[in-house]
């Protein structure tokens, strides 16, 4: 993990590619703190903003986002050359399935597909993404996944690319697969019970509000069944079986 | 002449950051405060907590405890709350599990809180020697469940009980954490002086609200939370002046302090030591930077010693 | 369909904006707050008071009065200090050339300070009947002479003491401004009603400090200021749910509103109008958006008045 | 005066120029009120910063600053076409002097030169200009200035323009003669004094720290004669015999 005072390389609405050459290796689904006010120029917005590192490679580190509020109206705002502060890589991350055996179905919605195009790079062949959003151009890193060697298929609310509806509807989940899934809590959860009723195991990548991403703040839990687990360091990715649904907020 | 030579003497001194935490010799005035800093562990490879004065472990109870469901925390203007309740490991695991994972020469300072006076009492007597941990700090932003929920800082005789209570319990340094959320924070002050405390430490978060409109609901679970960070500076900035002129006895300041020039405002009005805490979130290394901010302060206007900006505001 | 044809009954009537402060009918439930739109005509030309729901006059004492010297301001992280003090064109000024100066349908509530309880119930008996005042608004963040300095809104016999004299000495509806520098804001709301309040206004600025660090100085020349703007949102949001929880009168909810969002967070914490301060500083049309901003909501939301939102914070 | 949301043409480290095309006719030694942050993205810095109108044109706008602080660097961090909300022009502005005998000795000091400019422009060659900076470098505005068909003289500190020493030792004012000056208090100080040593009258530019710069706020008061007068709104331009000048802050 460092702490860097990254060059922005370029920005815009749906991401931000930093340059980081102490950036050290990291795993498929970790994620950085993103610090927008690295010179104490404005001091709010004050807290630095979670993001799933997209990709990265040789100090080329980048997040794909949409644009929902203050922070990431910031971050789209940016110019090549603007400082960015980074703390990263944080959180355990994504582990691929142990067996050779069946597939790794990858389940992604809204923005959280930024969390997996990573994991289904390394899992390749033997990854079947699924990614949804609201229309085509609503899906994160869209024209990426395309150019991956793995079974991708889409979903959207408008029927604008692929099959029209839910994305957990394309699930279909089979014995000896296992499922992770990222994207907005309805989702997660819609995909859980289909990996529950195969009997197929279940991974969640969550989001929680942070305000330091290591652990030192305790405001980033969820409940789970043994209490209150930290999303920055107990997570994001957690095992769905293990989490209490309800109690998330 | 040339580096390192006789010359040596002509090119001044680095100015003396020593201070004074209620009777405790630190390295520097910096240190982080209780709650932004974990149990110091967390940290290794970010900061090194051998440059700064020392840290304030997370507030501990008796027993471990679980704290507020979330969401916990939420950003404001300049400022963020938090609710995080009284989550903590318990006293005996910090004693047990953290201090030993600590380097070497770490100066750390135990937090305290607890929903009842003699339990507060009872975690002092615990910490009492524990390697490492040269002062208590005693937390008094902490609802009172006989008092209805009030804090412990907020009512006078309440507060009186309390240092009285913690002062019986312990023959350590004792630095009394005032709550901000009072009519006047001057007679918490004397209070707080009058019953032995050997240091104050002021101020602890604001209480504060925000609401999610769009859900129409409180951003936090808890409805209420702590305010924090550079937005409440002015007030933190007002209370150490006007307990600093109400009692004799050390301050250390906080609030929203995110650089050395931030820290020398405090110690002006009457802090001898600071601590850094919301601005470490951003930056894991901010309070360094308050550190290294102070030491430059102090040689733009070549004054030789930190502790003789103390108190120092003209008029 | 054809625009203005006999669908119009199909598109949705704009949200009814009006509101009630304390019996008074608005048009709706922004006003500008005192001290931060002068005396209403030096907005001309860059916002129209007949477009929001009225504003509240800089304070007035019974005589002029000139103030502290400069400096009198200074910024502070997503705030402001103030320390005007009492400067004022007097109430009979106020009467004689300022009211008749706003053009006609403007909401004035005229807004009443002073060091001795006497004097404020004198400027509230001329105010009495004054054209176009609709309300006063009586300030208790003003330093009470007798008290030693402490704000009549800091303690609750004085303040007491005030509300009943101001009550006494006028038939006009009585707002009535609280202090933000107390332990507890539901106290000092139940004795504002119980002494005859017909609503209440919170909050005032708080108190706070800052230095200028380079000149070893108070930034302002009153060393402590009042300080405003959103920085202060989460406590003042805080105050006013606490408040409205205490008593049944109307209130008004003031501090660091910027946006109709942030007025929709006060509405649902329990005010039923709200003030606009600081903001307008950096934007003089700043309450017109807020204005904008909250009827977008109520579209957004499908909420037919804004008046259901007043408490409506679910939980 | 208006109040618009305006569009950044150019910006660096010595100015900005705006596109306002809504900008009103203004008289030399007006100011403006700059937001920095017109769309409540920051909320910090919150206030407006008070500028001179360097030069206006037909809808562009010009101001020149050296950066000191966190708004004059934002300043200079924007680039064109971004949006800066500006109010103005406000204030008195000077006025030429009524006879058409003496000269004019304008007086400039550090960013004060900024206020200067067009009233020099106005003037043409009744004006003598004198202007002061610790360096060259520091005089801002000095090429426009030197493109003015006016009497113009250098001072600075280090004379790597002019004379060497205080800008005010160039004065030299002559019975007849009308002394306008705007910099540091001391400087505007010692301007004075000589004036009152000749008799000359002598205005002078004040700053002061300020909320609204439309006399809402009360908070820009310097002390005069007749008690505390606004920057904003009774000046900035002020007679220098009316001000308490040991009051100034
Ligand atoms: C581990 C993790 C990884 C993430 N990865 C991505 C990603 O790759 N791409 C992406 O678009 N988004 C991602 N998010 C969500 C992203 O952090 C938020 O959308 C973002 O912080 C919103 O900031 P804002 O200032 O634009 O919104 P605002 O609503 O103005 O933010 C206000 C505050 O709320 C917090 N916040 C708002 N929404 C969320 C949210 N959904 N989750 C957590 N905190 C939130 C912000 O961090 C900030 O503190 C991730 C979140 C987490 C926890
Ligand atoms: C009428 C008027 C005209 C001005 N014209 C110019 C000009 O043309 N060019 C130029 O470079 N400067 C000018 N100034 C000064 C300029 O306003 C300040 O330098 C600027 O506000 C500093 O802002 P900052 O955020 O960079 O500094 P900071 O010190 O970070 O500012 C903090 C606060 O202090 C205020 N402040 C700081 N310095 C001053 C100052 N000297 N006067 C008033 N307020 C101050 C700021 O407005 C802000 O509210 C003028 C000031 C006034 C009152
Ligand atoms: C998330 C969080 C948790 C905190 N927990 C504690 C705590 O356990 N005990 C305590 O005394 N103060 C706690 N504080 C308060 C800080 O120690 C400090 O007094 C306050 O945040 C003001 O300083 P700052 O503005 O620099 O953050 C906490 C603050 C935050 C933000
Ligand atoms: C410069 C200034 C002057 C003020 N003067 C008064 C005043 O005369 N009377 C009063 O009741 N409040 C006064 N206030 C307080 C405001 O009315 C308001 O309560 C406070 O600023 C909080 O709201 P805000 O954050 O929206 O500014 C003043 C505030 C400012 C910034
Ligand atoms: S974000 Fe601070 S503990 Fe997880
Ligand atoms: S700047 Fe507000 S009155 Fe002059």
């Amino acid at each position: 993990m460092i702490r860097a005072i990254a060059s922005v390389l370029r920005a815009d609405a749906h991401g931000v590619t930093l340059d980081v050459p102490e950036w050290p290796a990291h795993r498929p689904g970790q994620f950085a703190m993103l610090s927008l006010d690295p010179h104490g120029l404005h001091l709010d917005p004050l807290l630095p903003r979670p993001m799933a590192v997209f990709r990265a490679d040789g100090g080329r580190v980048e997040f794909r986002f949409h644009v929902v509020g203050r922070g990431t109206a910031l971050l789209a705002a940016l110019s090549p050359g603007d400082d960015l502060g980074v703390l990263g890589p944080l959180g355990n991350g994504f582990t691929a399935p142990a067996g050779s055996g069946g597939r790794a179905i990858l389940v992604g919605g809204g923005t959280g597909t930024a969390s997996l195009y990573e994991f289904a790079a390394q899992l390749g062949s033997r990854a079947r993404v699924l990614l949804g959003g609201r229309t085509r151009g609503a899906i994160l890193g869209l024209a990426d996944f395309e150019a991956l060697p793995v079974d991708l298929q889409f979903a959207t609310e408008d029927g604008s690319s692929g099959h029209r509806g839910l994305v957990t509807e394309l699930m279909a989940p089979e014995p000896g697969d296992e499922v992770f899934a990222c994207g907005p809590t309805a989702m997660m959860d819609a995909a859980w019970r289909l990996a529950q009723a195969a009997g197929v195991p279940c991974h969640v990548s969550l989001e929680s509000r942070m305000a330091c991403g290591i652990g030192i703040c305790l405001g980033c839990v969820v409940p789970t069944d043994q209490g209150f687990r930290y999303v920055c360091t107990d997570g994001p990715v957690f095992d769905a079986e293990r989490l209490d649904w309800k109690g998330l907020p | 002449m040339t580096a390192g030579g006789a010359g040596a003497s002509d090119r001044p001194e680095p100015p003396d950051l020593s201070a004074d935490l209620c009777g405790v010799a630190l390295r520097n005035p910096v240190l982080l405060a209780s709650g932004t800093c974990g149990y110091g562990t967390e940290l290794a490879g970010l900061l090194d907590l051998r440059e700064i004065g020392g840290f304030v472990a997370k507030s501990l109870t008796l027993e471990p405890r679980a704290g507020n469901p979330p969401p916990r925390i939420t950003e404001t203007p300049a400022g963020m709350l938090n609710a995080i309740s009284l989550e903590n490991v318990g006293v005996e695991a910090f004693i047990d599990e953290k201090l030993p994972a600590l380097p070497e020469g770490v100066a750390v300072v135990a937090s305290v809180f607890e929903t009842e006076i003699e339990r507060y009492g009872e975690v002092c007597r615990r910490l009492e020697g524990a390697p490492g941990v040269v002062a208590l700090e005693i937390n008094a932003s902490c609802p009172h469940v006989k008092s209805g929920g009030i804090e412990f800082g907020q009512d006078p005789a309440v507060l009186a009980s309390l240092v009285r209570a913690c002062r019986a319990s312990t023959g350590m340094k004792l630095l009394v954490k005032l709550s901000p959320n009072v009519t006047s924070i001057a007679e918490m002050a004397r209070v707080a002086e009058g019953e032995g405390a050997d240091g104050l430490s002021l101020i602890n978060a604001m209480q504060g609200l925000a609401v999610d409109v769009e859900r129409r609901r409180p951003a936090l679970s808890n409805v209420l939370g702590g305010l924090s960070g550079p937005a409440i500076r002015p007030v933190a900035l007002r209370m150490v002046y006007q307990a600093a002129q109400a009692v004799k006895i050390p301050i250390c300041g906080i609030g929203g302090i995110t650089s050395g020039e931030d820290a020398v405002a405090f110690l002006l009005v009457g802090a001898s030591t600071v601590q850094v805490g919301t601005a470490s979130y951003a930056n894991p290394g901010a309070a360094l930077e308050v550190r290294d901010g102070l030491q430059a302060y102090l040689e733009r206007h070549g004054i030789a010693r930190v502790r003789d900006l103390v108190g120092g505001l003209l008029s």
